[in-house]
């Protein structure tokens, strides 16, 4: 809504907003010359925009100012800091753009090599600390009697939730099992009758899940769709 | 050729398989091969005369006296009458039976009917095995009686009888005399018997080429079965020939006489022991390079069928080397046309309801959606003067959605008179967040420039960036977008870490971002009794509101959606509606219509195609 | 030398990945130099981002001319991102003349791109029974329903309580069960990937 | 950078990870002495092997999209295993006229993909096939990632798409792209809006935790086998632990 008013502050980036909206949903028709243009103009920008305020950010802050600052003010322990927390990250930043220079490029690997690391140490740690830990945590807590409501009506129903919540985690997980029983040669594999049954019921609740996920989403969609039909209404209501 | 030795009567070279016996015998079958029916009568006319001169020239000396005599005594040797024709008709049952190598057992059919074979076979007992017989000799024969097959008949039309018991001309006891090689060339033990099968299964297989038949064959039975196995070649009564077959010894002689026959075309050995001999095995490898019996035999057994089937793979292959242009796709499609169809039912509601501005649905009240009265009431227990974290992390798209709600509650806060630090973790966060803080000061307005905020900008590094914020954030983010170290001055020098903040309010349609929030920031929120807020698209509420939900609650207000927005909206002095949530709820309706509608065909569909399989 | 080089790399990984979670769990020890690598890591990433855009440029410079009709876009593109880049470099992030570009360009196509997903995804939602018969179907595209009708007052019919309360069950019941199983799972594979990059059996790098 | 989480939580994880890493380890030594196991059939990885197979005839090519998730994020996860399969994907076309082309929304995952594509041809002899420009970064936000993908799903005879990484609701621009263009669509995001946009938009969608095993499916080293061995135990031990704890506390022995 805002970012409408400040368009229509604007009647130049007004009138580009609406024609840039109408070529974009001109895909719904067919991907067409229109759409591409649009779509190279928002590319164009995005990127630019994006790279600009990472480079202000990171670059910028964190690179060039910290030592402007303390060359300027004499800060030793700053420089000293500067030295060991990003002199060398800098130096590895540009010994990784040599990647830019196909003859170079293998001599970047162990910088990508480090990337790669610390990166697969952040992803492991996240999703231990992150999400492991606290969803199995969240799940036992589920009946916890000390999260439980004093009214009995409620109690009943807390209780019902909590069950069902209970088995939709561990049936989910279990549908997940990708180990199966060994078969003699030919026979499909399949699970045993049990995990079928559990994997089945885990199946549904996936299903379910992803349904509410896909109706919120559409939801979310519909918005936007009714927000550019409004920009649409209110551009023509100006300039026509 | 591999030059190692061989008994004499190998046909070919244990070692490298190369022709032994063959060799000598190849030259004049060659034109036949080639289909050229020159009888071999004609052959020295043509090409013995060079081949003469040439050979008394050079080897005029070398040659012994009895070779010279049988040589001139054999080319003066009128050619028979039978031989032409006899070799054509061969030719051609040869060439039948090497052209059908398959069919050979088939082509038993009409040889068992026809009465003689039929009767010969039936009194020799082994009417099957002689059948597979013919057809395993038909494919030996294939090669073997190629060189010969001038001289087949004969041999076939008479009774077979034991090589070694013919009483053979003088001219033949000279050649022995002179060349051991000719002779054991020329007939070896077991050939006759094989021979004589060959031609009596080609004669019963071959309509056209069909030699006439004598009475007389169907007769002698035990002698004509003989053939078809080696030990019946004991019967056989040496010296008991018919007085009939007396008359045929001419045409008899001839077939030992090929040999000679072969001797004018044949090459004279140049080279090795055998310098100066015509016809015979030479040492010289050449002389086997230029007689590859493998190249004649795979001429031969290319049927007009194989030949379909070769030139059809050159197709395919050719075809393959050519660049296939890609299929275009088509322009109006079903699909697309379904496409639109989608298009118009879903979108022309919508516009209907905003260029009408219906107002008939009733917007959401604050009570109805869960977190809104919350997160207001939060808001509103703020001291004036607070300062206040503001994340944007939403990306452009979804500021449609989730503006109403933004711009309400930062219009809540400006009359709060809160002092607003704005970080985002999206590349769009930092201009969404000027732009709306620029937009709301000007509708509240608050003129632009004055310090009601800060924008921090973008945090690095996500996840750890967030962790880093919690913590420390002058490290993570030491200056505002603007480049002053806002942290030095009031009201943030005051902020050490983001649980030192009055409230922190997320604005996010991602739900893994509003996690890390909750799961890496929330813990410090709480243990500092700081609210944190969430302002949420629609997409990610269901995975958001369980924190909501939680006891004790991780997020203490919410307000999810475009409906969140129209209410919080409402708790705010209310927002315009314009059609807006018609729009909505007209938009809904629609799209369930057309998702139910295409649901019913598609179990439509799937249950006629189901009752199809059944009938088929 | 052919050799030496991936195992080199290897270890690098192998090694800052170790230091880095080890220092999740020792602070005190592993503390002061996991931080560094991270800040390290996170500085890298900027130059990375340079090394990207740098890949955009190249790939539509390269376009321009061997595309034929493309070329326009890549031009276009080419243009747009020069421009960005140079008034939103002079004039900062939250400058007026960024801001302009920024809503001007981004923010209509952006919203527009979303609106998009609104026709697709009913498009997608109709013809699924079609396209993937099962009762799983039949099921998310039930839940679908319930829950959108339970969101919003209907055009005709009103608000129905029973769907509102009954899409209010679903998402926070059913839903959340399954979201907690999808997440473990995606963890623990999360994990699996980690440490196979941790013990040198993946290398993404150039290995 | 001090740990938010307290000191329990960090024991309890650093000992889950060990018992990760040392499961991982003795699977991958039995697998690698050959003991087997049997895994379930899961129809996008058999369905997309057929299409490799089918671009390489066609002359056409395979399009892998490896999200916009940042490397150090968890949502990095997503994008490693996205470079284990254009790691695949690389070497089944490798006799493809048309070498695969990799789409991403970050800088560190393109050059890792162009890394990734360069030490595949190398290793296959054929490193002349090697372009940089067949792995793109196609924009910096989401939108942006995306609508950059599209031209190349349209225009590039792809045959199939497979999209790994961590990639939200923008994904079902891609599959409707690889949907108008006739190609098929392998896709598994960590993002779970992502996962539900996928299973109704894409013809062959990995639910969760499906996209992690992608390595084994796709014949990667044994230790993506030991893996999955790895995850089939602990999530049997995830299950055991949430029940046990959660009867536990239902009896309130456990606060």
């Amino acid at each position: 809504m805002l970012e409408q008013i400040t368009q229509l502050a604007d009647p130049i980036g007004a009138f580009i907003g609406f024609a840039l909206t109408i070529m974009v949903l001109s895909y719904i028709i067919g991907d067409n010359v229109l759409f591409r243009l649009a779509i190279s103009i928002f590319i164009g920008v995005a990127s630019g925009y994006a790279a600009v305020l990472i480079l202000y950010n990171v670059l910028w802050h964190q690179v060039i100012i910290p030592v402007f600052q303390a060359v300027t003010t004499g800060d030793t322990e700053g420089l000293l800091t500067y030295a060991t927390q990003v002199a060398p990250a800098v130096i590895l930043g540009i010994w990784m753009m040599t990647k830019a220079s196909p003859r170079l490029a293998r001599g970047s690997t162990p910088v990508l090599a480090f990337l790669t690391g610390v990166g697969a140490a952040t992803v492991i740690a996240g999703a231990v600390r992150g999400t492991i830990l606290p969803q199995v945590g969240a799940s036992m807590n589920l009946l916890s009697t000390q999260a439980a409501p004093p009214e009995t009506g409620r109690l009943v129903g807390w209780f019902i939730n909590g069950i069902i919540i209970l088995a939709g985690t561990v049936t989910t997980l279990i549908y997940f099992q990708f180990g199966v029983r060994r078969q003699e040669e030919g026979v499909p594999v399949h699970r045993s009758a049990i995990l079928d049954y559990l994997s089945t019921a885990g199946h549904g609740f996936i299903m379910v899940t992803l349904g509410v996920l896909f109706a919120g989403v559409y939801v979310a969609a519909l918005s936007a769709l009714i927000d550019r039909v409004r920009f649409i209404w209110e551009i023509i209501l100006r300039f026509f | 050729m591999c030059r190692k030795p061989n008994t004499p009567v190998q046909e070919e070279c244990l070692y490298c398989q190369a022709p032994l016996k063959g060799a000598g015998f190849i030259a004049p079958a060659e034109p036949a091969a080639e289909g050229s029916q020159v009888p071999p009568s004609e052959e020295p006319g043509e090409e013995a005369p060079p081949a003469q001169s040439d050979l008394f020239s050079s080897l005029e000396d070398a040659v012994p006296d009895w070779l010279k005599e049988t040589e001139a005594s054999f080319l003066e040797s009128p050619a028979p009458e039978a031989e032409g024709p006899t070799s054509e008709q061969l030719s051609d049952q040869i060439d039948a039976l090497i052209n059908q190598p398959l069919t050979s057992s088939e082509g038993q059919g009409p040889a068992i009917d026809d009465d003689w074979l039929a009767s010969l076979l039936a009194e020799a007992g082994l009417n099957e095995p002689s059948i597979e017989d013919l057809g395993t000799a038909q494919d030996q024969g294939g090669i073997e009686l190629e060189p010969t097959g001038t001289s087949q008949d004969e041999p076939g039309e008479e009774p077979p009888i034991a090589p070694e018991q013919v009483q053979k001309p003088d001219w033949v006891s000279h050649l022995e005399a002179g060349s051991t090689i000719k002779l054991e060339g020329g007939m070896p033990p077991g050939e006759p018997p094989d021979r004589g099968l060959q031609v009596s299964e080609t004669t019963g297989q071959e309509g056209p080429g069909e030699v006439e038949i004598p009475d007389w064959v169907g007769k002698p039975g035990p002698e004509a079965d003989t053939p078809s196995a080696p030990e019946t070649e004991k019967p056989l009564a040496p010296a008991d020939l018919p007085g009939w077959l007396e008359a045929l010894k001419p045409s008899e002689d001839l077939s030992p006489s090929e040999p000679v026959e072969d001797l004018t075309t044949a090459e004279v050995v140049k080279a090795g022991p055998l310098m100066g001999l015509r016809g015979v095995l030479s040492a010289h490898p050449s002389a086997i390079r230029a007689r590859k019996p493998p190249t004649y035999s795979i001429k031969l057994r290319v049927t007009d069928e194989q030949h379909a089937r070769v030139e059809m793979m050159e197709e395919l292959l050719a075809n393959e080397q050519k660049p296939k242009p890609l299929p275009s796709k088509p322009i109006i499609s079903s699909r697309n046309i379904t496409r639109l169809v989608v298009a118009l039912v879903l979108i022309l509601p919508v516009i209907w309801a905003i260029f009408t501005g219906s107002q008939r649905v009733p917007l959401p009240q604050p009570n109805i959606i869960p977190g809104v009265v919350n997160c207001t009431q939060s808001v509103q227990r703020l001291p004036v003067g607070a300062s206040v974290l503001l994340a944007f992390d939403y990306e452009a798209g979804f500021s449609g959605e989730m503006n109403l709600a933004v711009s309400t509650a930062i219009s809540q806060l400006l009359m709060k008179n809160a002092f607003m630090t704005l970080v985002t973790t999206t590349s769009s966060g930092a201009a969404l967040a000027e732009s709306l803080m620029n937009a709301s000061l000007s509708t509240a307005g608050i003129p632009e420039g004055t310090s009601a905020y800060t924008n921090l900008g973008y945090i690095p590094g996500g996840t750890l960036g967030l962790l880093g914020l919690a913590t420390s954030p002058r490290a993570v983010l030491p200056y505002s977008l603007d480049g002053d170290n806002v942290w030095a001055a009031a009201p943030l020098n005051t902020i050490s870490g983001v649980a030192d903040f009055s409230a922190v309010l997320l604005i996010t349609h991602d739900p893994d971002i509003a996690r890390s929030w909750i799961e890496q920031v929330g813990p410090l929120l709480q243990e500092a009794g700081t609210p944190l807020l969430l302002i949420t698209s629609a997409q990610a509420e269901p995975l958001v509101r369980p924190y909501y939900e939680a006891v004790p609650a991780q997020v203490q207000g919410m307000v999810p959606g475009l409906a969140g927005g129209l209410a919080y909206g409402q708790t705010t002095g209310g927002s315009p509606q314009n059609g807006t949530w018609d729009a909505f709820s007209a938009g809904v309706t629609a799209s369930v219509l057309v998702i139910l509608a295409g649901a019913i065909t598609g179990v439509v569909v799937k249950m006629i195609k189901a009752k199809n399989k059944k009938e088929s | 030398m052919k050799k030496i080089l991936p195992v080199a790399n290897a270890i690098v990984a192998v090694v800052s990945g170790l230091l880095v979670l080890l220092g999740y769990f020792f602070p005190g020890v592993f503390g002061g130099l996991q931080s560094m690598l991270i800040g390290w890591a996170i500085i890298l990433a900027a130059f990375a981002l340079l090394l990207g855009i740098f890949n955009l440029g190249m790939v539509h410079w390269k376009k321009i001319g061997k595309d034929g009709s493309g070329s326009i876009y890549s031009i276009v593109l080419l243009i747009s991102l020069a421009v960005t880049i140079v008034l939103a470099g002079l004039n900062g992030p939250t400058g007026t003349l960024s801001l302009w570009i920024f809503n001007t360009f981004q923010v209509p196509v952006e919203i527009s791109l979303l609106a998009i997903l609104a026709v697709v995804l009913v498009y997608a939602a109709a013809r699924l029974v079609l396209r993937r018969p099962s009762w799983y179907t039949i099921l998310f595209l039930v839940t679908v329903v319930v829950v959108l009708l339970g969101s919003v007052p209907l055009f005709f019919l009103g608000e129905v309580a029973v769907l509102t309360s009954v899409r209010g069950w679903l998402a926070q019941v059913p839903a959340v069960a399954g979201a907690r199983g999808l997440l473990l799972g995606v963890a623990l594979g999360t994990v699996a990937t980690g440490l196979r990059i941790l013990m040198g059996v993946d290398r993404a790098y150039d290995g | 950078m001090e740990p938010v989480l307290n000191l329990n939580n960090d024991i309890l994880g650093l000992v889950f990870i060990l018992l990760c890493l040392g499961l991982t380890l003795f699977f991958t030594y039995l697998s690698r002495r050959g003991s087997a196991i049997h895994i379930r059939d899961i129809p996008a990885f058999r369905h997309f092997h057929r299409e490799v197979d089918l671009a390489v005839e066609a002359g056409k090519r395979l399009h892998v999209s490896l999200g916009r998730g940042s490397i150090n994020d968890l949502q990095g996860g997503a994008a490693l295993i996205g470079l284990t399969i254009l790691d695949r994907c690389a070497r089944e076309a490798s006799n493809s006229d048309r070498p695969p082309v990799t789409t991403s929304g970050n800088g560190v995952i393109t050059i890792l993909s162009q890394d990734t594509l360069q030490s595949t041809y190398r290793s296959l002899a054929a490193e002349e096939r090697y372009d940089p420009t067949n792995a793109r970064l196609t924009g910096l936000a989401p939108m942006a990632y995306a609508a950059g993908a599209m031209p190349a799903i349209h225009d590039e005879h792809i045959n199939a798409n497979f999209l790994a990484g961590h990639i939200g609701t923008e994904v079902a621009l891609l599959s409707e792209a690889s949907e108008r263009s006739r190609s098929l669509s392998v896709a598994g995001t960590d993002d779970l809006t992502g996962q539900a946009v996928l299973y109704a938009t894409c013809d062959e969608p990995l639910l969760g935790e499906e996209l992690y095993a992608a390595g084994a499916y796709l014949g990667a080293n044994p230790a993506h086998i030991a893996s999955l061995r790895m995850q089939d135990i602990l999530r049997w031990a995830l299950v055991a632990v949430i029940v046990l704890g959660a009867v536990l506390k239902l009896l309130g022995i456990v606060p």
